[in-house]
């Protein structure tokens, strides 16, 4: 059963058009790649999905016809949007973050343990869960920007850029944690990641955009496989 | 020593004037992220509005809480039509808005009241109790407490309550917030709403002892924006700590540094201000915060 | 915000070419505009019409008296006009046209406004508030020749004929006010120890000023405490406790304010100072002030004025102040009781215009200023028995003499002498 | 629209322009009603205040409430040289440079400041500068003011005084305007740039944040001088509320409404600081407090950008108007353009993410 369908979406910033009809498919429970070079329109796909940019075409989330949107509309549905740099609140505490990310859910009584769920998750912001998330190193702010996506309990989680910025051993611990989470919650995902090794770390397909299309599209045994994949994305 | 407890009495009386407004301010910024300079003009219009329905015959109590609500519309029909299209956009801009509404609201209070100076009754007795000495009267010691009852009031919204949490992290970062499903335009009127409500009792606390005139909280929005800057934009205590020491220092300098004077007291919470900021630039109770200002 | 684009550049240019453009109105220099004298018809005033130009605050925070210094003169004219206007020396009958102009206060505005009001053929200025704003364009009347007669301000510059050829004062310098009051005291015989505050402007200064010059030879009477206070200022509490602590028997309080000046009766009495007072006129109104201040407290609430105060009961069927009052709500635009003494003196400030204008034997500016100061002994409508108009002494505004009066619970007698 | 940009562009065609524009000027005064001259003096005199503010708050970022202040104590510096018969070159520089200085000794203070610190510290400025101008009244004439006329036309010129006003404001304007326009587009306007998108970026590049703001207020409060000069020219009276500071913040006002960050908004804004409030003297004296707020919030609303977008603004609806439709057809419409969320994304996606570098220092 297909979760989320991407057709001949575009996107425009101003007069700009940047998507030129793109398709995406995600399974329930599935986590699918989005790969390409720099301004190929990866990070706009993930916004037309959240509503954040004006857009054309047709997103169908869940059954319902998503696009068109507010951001928070399509929050409700159970879409959670982890943004390139990461959108934690600065001013407020990571217990704060965790809790605005659980802004929408009725089990009052289940909240705390997800908390601890994350904590458990990502045992360095423990000792940081009365700091400003503004003080947290790039690492941990992007620990708290995926448990903060988590707390929402969604049924799809947007993951952009992840290990922007971050030290190889970080990024490689964060995706480890992403990877659990996936397993142990079930949740899907679209994943934007420049770092192509841990993309396939984390996804079952992929599709290859270059300036606002689709131009490959596969498993991600399939890409991994190909030359080309190999020489733009995998350093080999 | 009896004058001197007078003057610092005297102090917190002026002193709670300008942290009614102070709140005011405190909770937009909390709410919205925004400094708003009309906050002084538009907690006027609402006690005119009182004004207008004691005239009418109300009680005085039930026209208060009439401006109450009316001036949480007003607030948050404001930020939907006018404050929003200024969202997240340059904040010297949203900050000039502001200062056009102040002229805006001045103009319709002038328009339809005048610039007479008007009476408006007090909920509180003109009568005055001797505390250790000094001499102070019931009604800004009632005005005192209201003050800090709201205060505590705002410090449990912001920090207990969800509703809080939802209007600090829309300040924060609204595109960000909207992504966990926070509604932001909805949250943003309300922000603009309780800071209106706000700024009616404000007005209404203060207006039997300014009298009422379009311009009457001019001034005390200075100070008011000084108090926040001092308690740090963030703490509701903060300000009402801040407000109070200003009043207090104030009149102390005025009347015990013959350099100061009354004439340029008013430079004695700046000159305070500036010593804070160079040692604690987040202010006296504030978390360091960068302000889109 | 980016603005940083390129095509700002030139098309920049031309924008700004076109607000020269825009100003271009089309007019060619032809000298007019400049210097007003002569022996021929002045701008402003055609055989059946003259044109009165006012620029005094609209807005901002001295607009309470300054919207009453046009509401008072329109009201007098609206009702000479409807009547048929005035009859000019020169046998022909006129209709006065006011032309008001906001000046927030501001001298620059003030002296833009004059500019403005030369343009518009404003044949004199008068009528305005404030001291800085009408000195601002004081030396520019005076180089074109424009008169700026029966202001509102008690800066003895406006009355000196030597230096301000073209101006003239309307109100009793503030000297005179508290020169009177300090002359009722050294005269009681009593001693007395005097406790000083005064807004820290000219005003301000020119009271207390005058009041000490009238005590200095007098050894009954000694002054205690002197403090200021800013026209901005929420509160004056800290001065009336330092001041109560100086065992001040007499309080002279030059305030112009109106609600510092109730909440400082109010306060005083809750610290329990109760000494007599003394009040400037435009903030001694029995009802607006006193009343609401409590003033019965005290031994003796004191005041100067030269006008009738239409709050007061003691006038209320006075036929100067009913007229008064109807003519402020049909003509001047103003319904309410008015707040501030400016609605009294500018009415008065259009009888006295009358006045000139029926003097006036040719239709210019210098004979107008020739009748100007030639008003002896008027009894301007709203004039308190004892004052008048006098315009012939150099040195002193159109209205000099100033009558001590005393708060009797509900108005104002005139006071012969202090306790 | 786009032809007669291309046929500027062109650079003979472009400095015929300018010799155009300022032999206009220079005639101007000359066929011009003397009212005219006088306003056009006047919008001079807040052009290079405003000019001065837009260098520290539209081009570097910082806010500044005070700058009325350095207008106010050009005008006092300016009259106590008339009054003290100094030399006009030498009253032009103390002008300038007393106010400089000031500045300079605020900015090194206050520039260790962010954001709205900074706002505070120059809302001071006008706050205690004004019963300190009633203080010193030996240097100011206390709160009667002081006249100083200096700028009455010599006989040999045989000019009009708004002429010859007009002059002296025009040389001192244009040589602001060009001083300016040399500075932003020099290597400090961009260390200006940088330092007010992002400070730390600033400092990895090497320019020192603390320095470019002590320069950019320096500058402002000089310009500040110069207009106070200009204000004594035109005024010749100066008193204690000329540095009032409701101005400033009128000030601050006409500056975003000419166009922060823009040399000719600096102009527009000098004109809609004039003529607003001769336009709204002129619609009813008893409403200009209601009708100058209309008229800024309406202005606003319109152009967010200030008056010198309005080019643009034409130019993209000329475009908008003219150009295909795009190939999935119109833009779709879900843009609520009073969708802060969506507004703000798209920024984000086009230009430098100045809200968030706010959010994470």
């Amino acid at each position: 059963m297909t979760l989320l369908e991407l057709a001949g979406v575009t996107a425009y910033y101003g007069p700009v058009q940047v998507l030129h009809g793109v398709g995406l498919s995600v399974p329930e429970g599935g986590s699918v790649g989005i790969l390409g070079a720099n301004g190929a329109g990866k990070t706009t796909t993930l916004r037309a999905i959240s509503g954040t940019v004006r857009t054309g075409g047709r997103i169908s989330f869940d059954g319902h016809d998503v696009r068109g949107l507010r951001p928070d509309q399509v929050a409700v549905r159970g879409v959670a949007h982890v943004p390139e740099g990461r959108g934690t609140l600065g001013q407020l505490s990571v217990r704060e973050n965790l809790l605005v990310g659980a802004y929408l859910r009725k089990d009052r009584a289940a909240i705390s343990g997800d908390i601890d769920y994350c904590l458990d998750l990502f045992p360095q912001l423990q000792d940081r869960i009365g700091s400003r998330a503004a003080s947290l190193s790039g690492g941990e702010q992007q620990m708290l920007a995926v448990a903060r996506a988590f707390m929402a309990k969604p049924k799809l989680l947007l993951l952009d850029e992840a290990s922007l910025g971050l030290a190889p051993s970080t990024s490689k611990a964060v995706y480890e944690a992403i990877r659990r989470l996936r397993v142990e919650s079930g949740i899907a995902m679209v994943v934007v990641e420049q770092n192509a090794n841990l993309a396939f770390s984390l996804v079952d397909s992929a599709t290859v955009l270059e300036t606002g299309r689709n131009v490959l599209t596969g498993s991600a045994a399939e890409l991994k496989g190909m030359d080309e994949i190999r020489r733009a994305y995998l350093g080999g | 020593m009896g004058t001197f407890i007078q003057l610092v009495v005297d102090g917190l009386a002026t002193g709670s004037i300008y942290a009614a407004l102070a709140l005011a301010i405190v909770l937009v910024n909390q709410a919205t992220g925004l400094i708003n300079f009309a906050q002084g003009g538009m907690a006027v219009l609402s006690a005119y509005i009182a004004y207008a329905f004691t005239r009418l015959g109300l009680p005085l109590i039930l026209a208060i809480l009439i401006a109450v609500v009316v001036s949480f519309l007003i607030g948050a029909v404001i930020e939907r039509f006018l404050i929003r299209r200024f969202e997240g956009g340059d904040p010297d801009t949203a900050v000039v808005v502001t200062i056009g509404l102040l002229a805006l609201v001045t103009g319709i209070c002038a328009v339809r009241w005048g610039y007479n100076n008007l009476a408006f009754p007090s909920l509180f007795p003109l009568t005055s109790v001797e505390i250790l000495g000094a001499v102070v009267s019931v009604r800004s010691l009632a005005t005192t407490v209201t003050i800090v009852a709201i205060m505590v009031a705002l410090q449990v919204l912001f920090l207990r309550t969800k509703l809080g949490l939802a209007l600090r992290a829309v300040a924060d970062n609204p595109s960000s917030a909207a992504l966990s499903g926070l509604p932001v335009g909805r949250l943003l009127m309300v922000g603009w709403g309780f800071a209106a409500s706000l700024g009616a009792i404000a007005g209404v606390l203060v207006a039997p002892q300014l009298t009422l005139t379009p311009g009457m909280l001019d001034t005390a929005l200075v100070y008011a924006l000084a108090a926040v800057i001092l308690g740090g934009l963030s703490s509701p205590i903060g300000c009402v700590v801040a407000a109070s020491a200003i009043g207090v220092l104030e009149n102390l300098a005025a009347v015990y540094v013959p350099l100061v004077g009354h004439d340029l007291k008013i430079a004695v919470p700046f000159v305070l201000i500036f010593v804070i900021l160079v040692i604690r630039p987040q202010g006296l109770f504030g978390r360091k915060v960068v302000v889109r200002v | 915000m980016k603005i940083r684009n390129k095509p700002g550049g030139v098309l920049g240019i031309v924008a700004a070419a076109s607000i020269v453009a825009l100003s271009l109105s089309g007019c060619v220099r032809d000298g007019a505009g400049q210097g007003g004298g002569g022996s021929s018809t002045s701008p402003g005033i055609t055989d059946t019409s003259i044109t009165l130009g006012v620029t005094t605050p609209l807005s901002g925070p001295t607009a309470g008296p300054g919207t009453c210094t046009v509401a008072g003169l329109a009201a007098y004219f609206g009702a000479v006009n409807a009547a048929g206007g005035v009859q000019f020396g020169d046998g022909k009958k006129r209709t006065v046209d006011v032309k008001s102009y906001d000046d927030a206060y501001d001298p620059q505005k003030s002296l833009s406004n004059f500019q403005q009001m030369v343009a518009d053929n404003v044949f004199a200025v008068t009528s305005g508030l404030g001291t800085p704003t009408n000195r601002a364009f004081r030396d520019a009347a005076i180089s074109q020749e424009v008169p700026q007669v029966l202001v509102m301000t008690g800066d003895p510059l406006f009355s000196d004929r030597e230096e301000s050829p073209w101006q003239l004062g309307f109100v009793p310098i503030y000297q005179n006010e508290g020169a009177a009051f300090g002359k009722l005291l050294a005269e009681s015989g009593a001693q007395h120890k005097v406790a000083i505050l005064s807004q820290n402007d000219d005003y301000g200064k020119g009271y207390v000023s005058g009041f000490k010059e009238a005590i200095g030879g007098a050894a009954n009477v000694s002054v205690v405490g002197e403090l200021t206070y800013e026209a901005t200022d929420t509160s004056v509490d800290a001065q009336l406790t330092q001041l109560a602590a100086s065992g001040a028997d007499v309080f002279f309080n030059a305030m112009s304010i109106t609600p510092l000046v109730i909440s400082s009766l109010q306060k005083a009495q809750q610290i329990g100072w109760k000494p007599s007072w003394f009040l400037p006129s435009n903030t001694s109104s029995p009802t607006a002030i006193l009343q609401p201040g409590g003033a019965t407290a005290y031994p003796g609430i004191y005041s100067v004025s030269f006008s009738k105060a239409p709050q007061s009961p003691a006038f209320a069927k006075d036929a100067d102040v009913v007229k008064f009052l109807a003519d402020l709500k049909q003509y001047g635009n103003y319904p309410d009781m008015p707040a501030f003494p400016h609605c009294m003196w500018s009415y008065m400030v259009g009888a006295t215009l009358e006045e000139a204008f029926k003097k006036m034997t040719e239709p210019n500016r210098d004979s107008f200023m020739t009748a100007l100061r030639d008003i002896k002994g008027l009894q301007a409508p709203l004039m308190l028995e004892g004052t008048a108009v006098d315009t012939t002494t150099d040195g002193q505004p159109a209205v000099s003499s100033v009558l001590v009066q005393k708060y009797d619970g509900r108005g104002y007698t005139t006071a012969e002498k202090f306790g | 629209m786009r032809t007669i940009s291309a046929v500027l562009a062109n650079r003979s065609v472009r400095a015929s322009l300018i010799a155009v524009v300022a032999i206009a000027l220079i005639v101007a005064p000359l066929i011009l009603p003397a009212f005219t001259n006088q306003t056009l003096v006047r919008i001079g005199v807040y052009a290079v205040a405003i000019l001065g503010l837009n260098i520290v708050m539209g081009y570097t970022g910082q806010v500044n409430l005070g700058q009325i202040f350095f207008v106010g104590l050009g005008a006092y510096v300016a009259a106590y040289g008339v009054n003290h018969d100094w030399n006009i070159l030498l009253v032009f520089v103390a002008a300038c440079v007393i106010p400089g200085i000031v500045g300079l000794f605020v900015a090194l203070a206050a520039a260790r400041l962010g954001g709205l610190a900074i706002a505070m510290v120059t809302i001071a400025l006008p706050i205690v500068g004004v019963p300190l101008a009633k203080r010193l009244d030996e240097f100011t004439g206390g709160s009667q003011g002081t006249s100083a006329r200096f700028t009455d036309a010599p006989d040999w010129s045989g000019l009009y005084n708004d002429q010859w006003q007009f002059y002296i404001v025009l040389l001192v304007t244009a040589a602001a305007f060009l001083l300016a326009r040399n500075l932003v587009r020099g290597r400090y306007g961009r260390s200006f740039g940088v330092v007010r998108e992002n400070e730390a970026v600033a400092a990895s590049m090497g320019i020192s944040p603390y320095r470019t703001k002590v320069l950019a207020f320096t500058v402002a409060s000089i310009f500040g001088g110069a207009s106070g000069f200009l204000y004594l020219a035109a005024v010749q009276y100066t008193s204690p509320e000329t540095l009032s500071f409701g101005h400033s913040i009128s000030l601050v006002a006409a500056m975003v409404i000419g166009g922060a960050g823009s040399i000719t908004g600096a102009l527009i804004g000098g004109a809609y600081y004039v003529f607003v409030p001769q336009l709204t003297n002129a619609i009813d004296p008893n409403l200009t407090a209601i009708s100058q707020g209309a008229i800024l919030l309406a202005v606003l609303f319109l152009l967010p950008q200030g008056l010198v977008s309005l080019p643009r603004v034409i130019r993209r609806l000329a475009r908008r108007r003219t150009a295909p439709s795009t190939p999935s057809g119109k833009p779709p419409q879900n843009s609520p353009v009073h969708h802060p969320t969506t507004e703000a994304a798209v920024r984000e996606g086009l230009e430098t993410q100045r809200g968030k570098i706010d959010h994470e220092d």
